[in-house]
């Protein structure tokens, strides 16, 4: 799923610093499974926003509301006869939020209420990992299902850097070093000669580096 | 009257309200038997609500017991009967008529709040016996706050009859004219727990006792108990300066034959002397130097050991071994201890507090039932019992469970209580719910519509609130709040008549909400919800404002605040009442049979205990025969004999026309919640299955094994063996051991170290009993026991003297330094070990060599998961409550038994069986049980499926169901409401405290509502 | 701060330990200010942590919560949680400017009567040193 | 070995058999000239080839190929690296027709460290192509004569094509096969990270030989002396991938404070001693860095002067 | 002694009997010595030991109390009442030290003008040989008895006592007049040593030494006094000085 992480309480306040009238919107996807835009996150950030313009006297008026998703336009547009009246609305959407209210009401200004960062999945209740970038060209395959793409901070298709030690990347000792796993998977399923294999220099076109893509299914775009 | 027609009657008497008696009060009212429960004293509870904390959880005593308390005295088929007596004991089993004694009390419990104004002025003071003496008492008192039934008594003897108390009693309860009644009860079986009493040290002036300092372990008990004179501030009673060494006297009034003629070892005190240690040393700020004198330490119970591990190795808690003779005051309330170390030196400490550590005496009623009643007692003045039939007395239909037949901790107590309950019932299931009341409800008219009409009811509750706040006042602003059709106010809102009158005011003005400013919902919350019941309302329409104990009794000195408070406390609660539904609980049939795994002793004594209840009983078995260990065991420690009752057993189990019996099968699958459980059993060897059991609730008696030891050459020598190897030869080959002329025990072989860091209980008694009965067929024999402390608790103490006397060599040795084998080359066997008298290591070059080898759970991680029960690190399986649910799992209508639960003696396995039916029959003896009320529940369409409620259950109860959306069981939810908070999609609701009506009474606190019109 | 300043204090209490604890201050007739206000949950981890935003929003003083003793929660670990989601609070407290000593978390046994009042009265100074909340009460 | 690839003196000079000695001469962080001057100043005559480092850790300098072609000019040969870090593929193949027509025949592919350590942690990277895609490439613009995308080039770089190893890095085991897939890429001589745990490269070098890997490419061992107790430290612990024997310090603690450089040095030429009779050592690349004054006094007792010239 | 000194002595005269006999004693020029000052009362019953402890306190060296013979009080039976609460007071003045001849209760009828004189003449020569009452050197004492004469528990005693030993009790029954004593003394004893620990302990913190040193009442007796006023919640721990509690007292 999407991971995000929601964004400081400051710098929330500061966008809608002058409006009288606010919307908070959570979505019911994956913000809601990474416990940071839910219907739960919402009425916590509409509190607190409450509770921060209260106490500098300028009391203002907040609603929330939850959508089942914000990347359907069906669901964007049951807000149709609400979105109007306010002055400002907070999406507590990945990224994609915003940007598809924005392109449904035009005329009303709309605000990221979390920093969308990557796809990854719950490793324990809390903690969530990054395991893949998104490159267009799958190839875990060739590395036991280990991604070094998104997981090795160079994107080294052929072993572990000079600065791997004890398992760790050499940028920070919380960060596992992917070469360090994927060479002991190899070893211990005696597939070290896979290893052996020159990969060609990878084609990035279908990855970000290719311009911003789109996913066609002839049998069904209409 | 032929056998025939004998009457059965329904209702058991129990005599003695402690822990035991409880027990097994709840035990058979819940199974369909109406109980009479006397007790001497005017409330029930027993030592345990004396106690502090209880090892070894460190729980708090009274956190634990007051739940049971209050359902005790609140319970439709209980009759709680405080201040009696049995008297006389006529008929026979079925059909006894008992006199009881009932004396005066000279207060009426029904009228009595237990405000408290009559112990306030009552001129007349006598020594507190709940606190030991610490403390004095008035005449009018009350044994404790959280009493059960909430009630005073004058001590006619202390009183001078000076009209006081009746002069402030608002609620007219004082009756003066109390008399001694006699009433007779038709019983169809008697229970006897009067409990026993602690050993008073007066008897000997060696303890100096009189000395303020000189404490018995109850009194310290009373001085840590945050209830207790000293609000659990630890002090000298001398001069309450706070000890910086207190010394703990163990064995004062037990193994003591010359001073205080008490032979027996009481169980306990080893244990409840570690554990004030630790509790001492929690609740002083400075460091506190504890020291234990002692002869044996025996800590064998479950997670004893540990306890007592940690408390040496980790809290600093001083262990010597010696007995001190006697304790010499010294100046300022110190007091000097002179006594030997083992090493022989002679030492002499001051300490600033000793606590003897007083051993169990039977209570004084237990002489006078006997005689009553026409029971045999035993050498020590207890009830006597065998081994085969643990709780039985020597009289048809009267059975014993707690300490009045044997010194034992609370775990055990509970243990035979629930199988006294169980025994004594087995042959009155005919007459099963005849005696029983069950509440007449009229239906309950629906008024989940309907706009909220809401009654609100302030309490005076006497002059406890009534006197502090202006109750008018807050009656008057009560009308002001929203939906509030109705308000009154009353004297005691808890009494029978304004009862009432509340469902006459509910009916006529059609409330549908109802609150009550009075006292606390933890204890009359279940007293109004019946009240507004049978007033046709759903019962959790219904909210409570706590403004005496947390707002009258705490504020007396600012009246008005106070005041001010209950108008808040007041409009929170209209304001939650407002949002309340009505919840309907569900009736889930109950299958009334019992599926026992495990066909050993504990196996069938549960079989056959479920079956004689009349119910149909599944016995598994995995091997090809019943039996399980006990085949390998001649005699019980009292000498009856184990083949010959085997034999009798398995010949009842199998014959037995309710009990359908399994063998080579195992358990491959298990569904179902409480009452309703579906279980599959497989063919060990074909594996195809063998039967599809429905049923209501699950023991499981997997039984143990012997250890198998590692090193002593066992195995690779035949003058090498275990206890049960040992057996086996007397049995077969008797002279192959009596030839030998000398044998070397070996105690602790595989318990009692890092790997298995229990103790294994029984192997100290095996050893005794087996060096008795060698010695006494050839008195010439050498033999000798290397132990580390003889544990043979309770009345077990008597083998090890006659062990002594017959001349049966003891010699101790330390964990460091164990005996060493060493082969000589001509292959014979020599023992080299330390004594620890002569201090230099001796030579035995013994023919035979025992080890007492240590007990294990049997190997079953397949079928524990299957069950999804718990297993603690040795793989014995895990109670849900050491202290009060022994027998039961944490999961519902799953109970445990035998070896498997932790090692045990045949005996104590026999009563745990018996425990564990009567346990589970108050599951299937039941036609439905209800389940919901406050349980959380999921709105689908609010679900995202994320999984965080699966993860955050304490009890892993939710799961994702194959429609797409989290799933929580009615029957399962505890009702914590953790899943609900952590739900990031609000999909989850806690019925009866949602959001909605949390928040609404969070914010009714500050919120003054606009005039009501 | 002004002496005749009386902060509104909310306690949620879990049922199986505070709350009886505050019972039990009460049938031992201790003392303790009367700012308190307690409300009973189930258990300490059912405190959601919009309670503790809408209370302090509503215009509480100070709001806390009492549980169990870590290790004895009669629902395993729900004290645990309630700890974690109370120092959430007091960070978003923090970065809103408000005092985080507002918010607190507390563990007592049910036979800590004297505890429970103790908690009361350092509860009551604090928040009485702290002064009234900054967020003013919306009339209505 | 014959015929040669690029026709660098480094080339020859190891085609001919003669111990390798190179340096290394980091650009200065503005466009000072005198400053790398007074760097490469002191090298002549003494190394066979001078890498010239490409913005080490991530620090922005001068670039390394202006650096390079300005030493060519001063008659020094350059050992001109590149990292996969700042540039794309497209970047990297420009560069290197770039180098060689300034007269570059040395060339020296890495992976780069992560921009996190450097000075401008913000910045985007690149890593297009990793280190040993970097190699093949460079070998197929010089063998075949052609781009990435198989277009000709009318004049084929000739480099001599180094890479970097780090026989001390985790894991172990590996570290050997990624030395072999490197050579298989193309590297024609290898430049190992410094050397202090002596007994570990000894088993590294073994293997090497065993794999006849030292047969098909050239080796140089990685010397830096160490110039303080407080450097020995802070390489042990703080740098990744550098492992540093506590003999090590405990043989600078020995002398007093102001021996501890020349005891620095002594350990080198003991190392460089060592290195010359060890079997697949073909040379050894002296890390002098901010030392660079000191190489000639380094070159005289470690014995490797004068230097051969072909 | 000094020779010289003259005690001052408070004299509470019943109105129908010993103030009625003191006039007559004027009337005949009966002479008695000129030490005592006199507060008229309907009755003796109306004299509060209270009064009597406050005069000591106030500076006097004694207190007189006059009253009818039993039997001739106009109230019939106030004298009675009197005569109770005079032991009472004697065995309270018992345990605080103060000499209970410095307070004498005598029965004089109107007529019996002489037998005031001689009463008044020899109460005097025993106070003035007791020599003065040094107040100063006795506050905790006064302090505590005032405390025990207002507690309920005392004045409760004493006034049920008649009704209950000679009439009957709840339970119809006399209640025997040891048992009585007992508790009375218990209650006593009691309610004074409580009034010792709290006076001393209202204003600072004291430990359990320091109450017995200035007390005089052994360690034990005070710990299981502060039992009690714990149990009623006037006195708890205000601070701990290293392992030494200090009680304080909240004086209601």
């Amino acid at each position: 799923m999407i991971v995000a992480d929601r964004k400081p309480l400051v710098e929330i306040q500061e966008m809608v610093a002058n409006s009288r009238k606010i919307l908070v919107i959570g979505c019911k996807g994956c913000v809601t499974v990474c416990n940071v835009g839910g219907l739960k996150e919402a009425e916590i950030l509409a509190s607190s926003l409450r509770i921060g313009r209260n106490k500098n006297g300028k009391p203002m008026e907040i609603d929330e509301t939850v959508l089942e998703r914000q990347c359907d336009p069906e669901y964007i547009a049951q807000l149709k006869d609400k979105v109007g009246n306010y002055d400002a609305v907070i999406s507590m959407a990945c990224g994609v939020g915003p940007q598809f209210l924005s392109e449904a009401y035009p005329e009303q200004k709309f605000f990221p209420a979390v920093n969308t960062k990557f796809f990854g999945g719950a490793v324990q209740h809390g903690i969530w990992e990054e395991r893949c970038a998104g490159c267009g060209t799958c190839v875990i395959h060739h590395y036991d299902g280990l991604c070094p793409i998104a997981r090795c901070s160079k994107s080294l298709q052929h072993g572990p850097c000079g600065g791997s030690s004890k398992g760790k990347c050499e940028i920070a000792n919380d960060v596992v070093c992917i070469w360090d796993l994927i060479v002991r998977k190899k070893m211990e399923q005696g597939r070290l000669d896979d290893l052996r294999l020159f990969q060609p220099a990878k084609d990035w076109r279908t990855a970000r580096d290719g311009g911003p893509r789109r996913s066609i299914r002839e049998e069904l775009a209409s | 009257m032929t056998l025939a027609e004998k009457r059965k009657l329904g209702s058991v008497l129990v005599v003695g309200a402690g822990v035991a008696g409880i027990q097994a009060s709840l035990d058979m009212a819940n199974s369909g038997f109406y109980v009479h429960l006397v007790d001497r004293s005017p409330s029930v509870g027993g030592i345990m609500a004396q106690l502090d904390k209880t090892f070894p959880t460190n729980d708090c005593a009274m956190c634990v017991i007051s739940p049971f308390l209050v359902e005790v005295g609140r319970h439709l088929n209980i009759h709680v009967i405080p201040c009696s007596e049995l008297e006389r004991l006529d008929g026979e089993k079925g059909d006894f008529k008992a006199t009881i004694v009932n004396h005066p009390r000279y207060i009426d419990t029904e009228k009595c709040t237990g405000c408290g104004q009559c112990r306030q002025v009552c001129p007349v003071v006598a020594i507190n016996e709940f606190n030991c003496g610490l403390d004095l008492r008035k005449a009018t008192y009350i044994p404790y706050p959280q009493a059960v039934p909430l009630a005073y008594a004058i001590d006619r003897n202390a009183c001078i009859g000076c009209g006081m108390c009746e002069k402030v009693c608002l609620a007219g309860a004082v009756t003066y004219d109390d008399k001694t009644k006699i009433t007779e009860l038709e019983v169809g079986s008697v229970i006897l727990a009067p409990g026993g009493e602690m050993y008073d040290p007066k008897e000997a002036d060696s303890w100096s006792y009189s000395h303020p300092n000189v404490v018995t372990s109850l009194e310290f008990e009373r001085i840590l108990s945050a209830s207790g004179p000293y609000r659990g501030h630890l002090m000298r009673p001398y001069d309450r300066e706070e000890p910086e060494k207190i010394a703990w006297l163990q064995c004062v009034g037990s193994r003591d034959i010359n001073r205080a003629k008490n032979s027996h070892c009481s169980s306990v005190c080893c244990m409840y002397a570690i554990k004030q240690t630790m509790i001492a040393k929690e609740h002083s700020a400075h460091e506190l130097d504890t020291a234990i004198f002692y002869m044996d330490m025996r800590t064998y119970g479950k997670d004893f050991d540990k306890y007592y591990s940690r408390a040496k190795e980790e809290r600093g808690v001083r262990f010597i071994r010696s007995r001190v003779h006697s304790i010499e005051p010294v100046e300022n309330g110190n007091l000097r201890l002179r006594y030997v170390k083992e090493s022989g030196e002679s030492v002499e400490e001051i300490f600033n507090m000793v606590v003897l550590s007083v051993g169990f005496k039977p209570s004084s009623g237990v002489e006078t039932i006997a005689k009553k009643l026409g029971l045999t007692l035993n050498e020590q003045h207890f009830f006597r019992t065998g081994d085969i039939r643990p709780v039985a007395t020597s009289r048809d239909g009267v059975y014993v469970c707690g300490v009045s037949h044997g010194p034992k901790d609370i775990p055990q107590s509970v243990m035979e209580a629930s199988a006294a309950a169980s025994v004594a019932t087995s042959d009155l299931s005919s007459a099963r719910w005849s005696a029983t009341r069950t509440p007449q409800l009229p239906p309950e008219t629906d008024f989940s519509k309907m706009v909220p009409r809401i009654g609100v009811f302030v309490c005076n509750c006497g002059i406890n609130i009534g006197g502090v706040a202006d109750v008018p006042a807050i009656r008057e602003y009560a009308k002001t709040l929203p939906h509030v059709v109705h308000v009154e106010d009353n004297l005691f809102t808890c009494s029978q008549d304004t009862q009432e009158r509340m469902k006459q005011v509910i009916r006529e003005k059609n409330i549908n909400r109802v609150v009550v400013a009075s006292c606390s919902p933890r204890t009359h919350e279940p007293l109004f919800q019946e009240t507004i019941r049978e007033a046709g309302l759903n019962k959790y329409l219904f909210e409570m404002a706590n403004i005496r104990d947390q707002n009258t009794w705490v504020h007396k000195n600012n009246p008005d605040l106070a005041t001010a408070k209950a108008k808040d406390l007041v409009r929170m609660a209209v304001a939650k009442a407002e949002y309340i539904e009505p919840l309907h609980q569900v009736k889930l049939d109950v299958k009334p049979a019992v599926l026992i795994v495990g066909g050993g002793v504990a196996g069938m004594e549960a079989a056959l205990g479920a079956a004689e209840q009349g119910f149909q009983a599944y016995l598994v078995e995995k091997t090809d025969t019943l039996g399980g260990m006990a085949h390998q065991l001649r005699k019980t420690w009292q000498g009856e004999d184990i083949p010959a009752y085997l034999e009798r057993l398995i010949k009842d189990v199998t014959n037995h026309s309710k009990i359908q019996i399994f063998l080579n099968t195992k358990p491959v699958h298990f569904t179902g919640t409480i009452g309703s459980f579906t279980t599959t059993l497989n063919d060990i060897h074909t594996g195809n299955p063998n039967g599809i059991i429905e049923h209501g609730a699950a023991i499981l008696a997997t039984g143990g094994r012997e250890y198998r030891p590692e090193g002593y050459q066992y195995g690779n020598r035949p003058d090498v063996m275990t206890h049960l190897d040992l057996d086996q030869a007397m049995k077969d080959t008797p002279a192959t051991v009596m030839n030998a002329d000398t044998i070397v025990f070996i105690q602790c072989v595989g318990s009692r170290n890092s790997d298995r860091p229990y103790c294994s209980r029984v192997c100290c008694t095996h050893t005794l009993k087996n060096a008795i009965e060698l010695k006494k067929i050839k008195p010439g024999m050498n033999i000798f026991v290397m132990y580390r402390d003889v544990r043979s608790y309770g009345f077990r103490e008597s083998l090890y003297q006659e062990a002594r006397a017959l001349g049966v060599h003891f010699i101790r040795f330390d964990p460091e330094n164990p005996p060493q084998m060493n082969i000589a080359e001509n292959n014979i066997l020599t023992i080299t070990v330390t004594d620890h008298i002569l201090q230099r290591p001796i030579v035995i070059s013994p023919d035979l060599v025992v080890l007492a080898a240590a007990v294990l759970p049997n190997e079953n991680k397949e079928l524990f998961e299957l069950f999804k029960v718990p297993v603690n690190a040795e793989g014995f399986l895990v109670e849900a409550h050491a202290k009060l649910r022994p027998v039961d799992f944490g999961s519902e209508g799953l109970f445990l038994a035998g070896l498997a639960h932790y090692p045990k003696s045949i005996d104590e396995s026999i009563a745990q069986a018996r425990a564990a039916v009567s346990r589970a029959v108050t599951i299937v003896s039941k036609d439905g049980i209800m389940v919901g009320g406050v349980v959380a529940a999921v709105n689908p369409d609010r679900c995202a499926v994320c999984c965080t409620c699966v993860r955050a259950c304490p009890y892993g109860i939710p799961f994702i169901g194959n429609e797409g959306h989290a799933v929580i069981q009615q029957a399962e939810c505890h009702g914590c409401g953790v899943c609900v908070s952590e739900c990031p999609g609000k999909a989850i609701t806690l019925q009866h405290f949602t959001d909605q009506q949390l928040i609404a009474k969070t914010r009714a606190l500050f919120y003054q509502p606009a005039m009501n019109e | 701060m002004s002496q005749d300043f009386e902060p509104q204090i909310l306690a949620f209490c879990c049922k199986y330990c505070a709350y009886a604890a505050a019972d039990l201050a009460g049938s031992m007739r201790l003392n303790y200010p009367p700012n308190i206000k307690v409300i009973q949950v189930p258990c300490t981890g059912r405190v959601d942590i919009i309670f503790l935003l809408r209370a302090i929003e509503e215009g509480a003083d100070g709001v806390y919560v009492a549980g169990c003793l870590e290790g004895e929660c009669h629902f395993v670990g729900g004290n645990l949680r309630a700890r974690k989601r109370v120092n959430y609070v007091k960070k978003t407290l923090a970065e809103l400017g408000i005092e985080p000593e507002r918010v607190e978390m507390f563990n007592l046994s049910s036979a800590m009567g004297p505890r429970f009042a103790e908690i009361a009265i350092e509860m009551t100074d604090r928040i009485k040193k702290l002064g009234p909340t900054p967020v003013c009460r919306l009339a209505g | 070995m014959s015929e040669l690839k690029s026709g660098s003196n480094l080339e020859k000079v190891l085609k001919a058999g003669h111990f390798a000695f190179t340096g290394e001469c980091g650009p200065p962080r503005g466009a000072n000239i005198d400053h790398l001057k007074e760097k490469y100043e002191p090298l002549k005559g003494m190394v066979d080839a001078v890498n010239v480092t490409d913005n080490q850790t991530a620090v922005v300098r001068m670039s390394s190929m202006a650096a390079s072609a300005l030493l060519v000019q001063a008659g020094l040969e350059p050992n001109y690296q590149m990292v996969c870090r700042d540039r794309n593929r497209l970047a990297m193949m420009s560069d290197i027709l770039g180098a060689y027509s300034l007269g570059i025949r040395n060339m020296l592919c890495l992976s780069g460290d992560h921009q996190k350590f450097g000075d401008h942690p913000q910045s985007k990277n690149v890593y297009d192509i990793d280190s040993m895609q970097l190699i093949s490439m460079v070998k197929k613009m010089r063998d075949e004569g052609k781009f990435l995308n198989e277009d000709e080039i009318d004049v084929p770089p000739k480099m001599f094509i180094g890479a970097a190893s780090n026989p001390f890095g985790d894991p172990f085991e590996f570290r050997i096969y990624r030395l072999a897939n490197k050579i298989a890429a193309g590297a024609d001589f290898i430049q190992t990270q410094c050397i202090y745990n002596m007994p570990k490269f000894r088993e590294f070098i073994k293997k090497a030989v065993d794999m006849g890997l030292t047969e098909k490419c050239f080796l140089l061992a990685g010397v830096t002396p160490m110039k303080s107790v407080g450097m020995a430290k802070y390489m042990k612990s703080r740098v990744p991938g550098m492992d540093v024997p506590d003999e090590i310090i405990k043989r600078l603690q020995g002398v007093d404070k102001k021996e501890v450089a020349d005891e620095g040095i002594r350990i080198a030429c003991e190392q460089i001693e060592e290195f010359k009779e060890m079997k697949g050592v073909a040379g050894v690349h002296l890390m002098a860095i901010e030392w660079e004054h000191r190489v000639p006094e380094i070159a005289e007792r470690a014995g490797v002067l004068p230097r051969p010239v072909i | 002694m000094n020779p010289s000194f003259e005690p001052k002595i408070l004299a509470f005269l019943c109105n129908w009997c010993s103030y009625a006999g003191a006039d007559l004693a004027g009337i005949s020029r009966i002479q008695y010595p000129p030490n005592i000052r006199v507060i008229r009362t309907m009755c003796s019953g109306r004299v509060d030991p209270l009064f009597i402890v406050n005069a000591l306190d106030e500076g006097f060296d004694g207190v007189y109390v006059g009253g009818c013979h039993i039997g001739d009080c106009h109230y019939q039976d106030g004298n009675l009442y009197t005569l109770k609460r005079f032991d009472a007071l004697q065995k309270l003045m018992d345990l605080t030290g103060i000499s209970r001849n410095r307070v004498h209760l005598k029965w004089a009828s109107a007529a019996e003008a002489q037998i005031f004189a001689d009463n008044i003449t020899y109460v005097t020569q025993v106070i003035r040989d007791l020599g003065p009452f040094e107040r100063d050197s006795r506050l905790l004492p006064l302090q505590a008895m005032k405390r025990t004469l207002t507690s309920q528990r005392y004045r409760w005693l004493v006034g049920i006592d008649r009704k209950i030993t000679g009439d009957k009790n709840v339970y119809n029954e006399k209640t025997p007049v040891p048992l009585f004593e007992k508790v009375f003394s218990e209650a006593l004893q009691g309610e004074y040593q409580k009034a010792l620990v709290v006076e001393c302990t209202k204003d600072n913190p004291l430990s359990v030494h320091e109450i017995s040193g200035r007390t005089g009442l052994p360690p034990y007796t005070i710990s299981c006094r502060l039992n009690e006023l714990s149990q009623d919640g006037i006195t708890g721990i205000g601070r701990v000085d290293g392992r030494t509690p200090k009680f304080i007292s909240r004086a209601a």
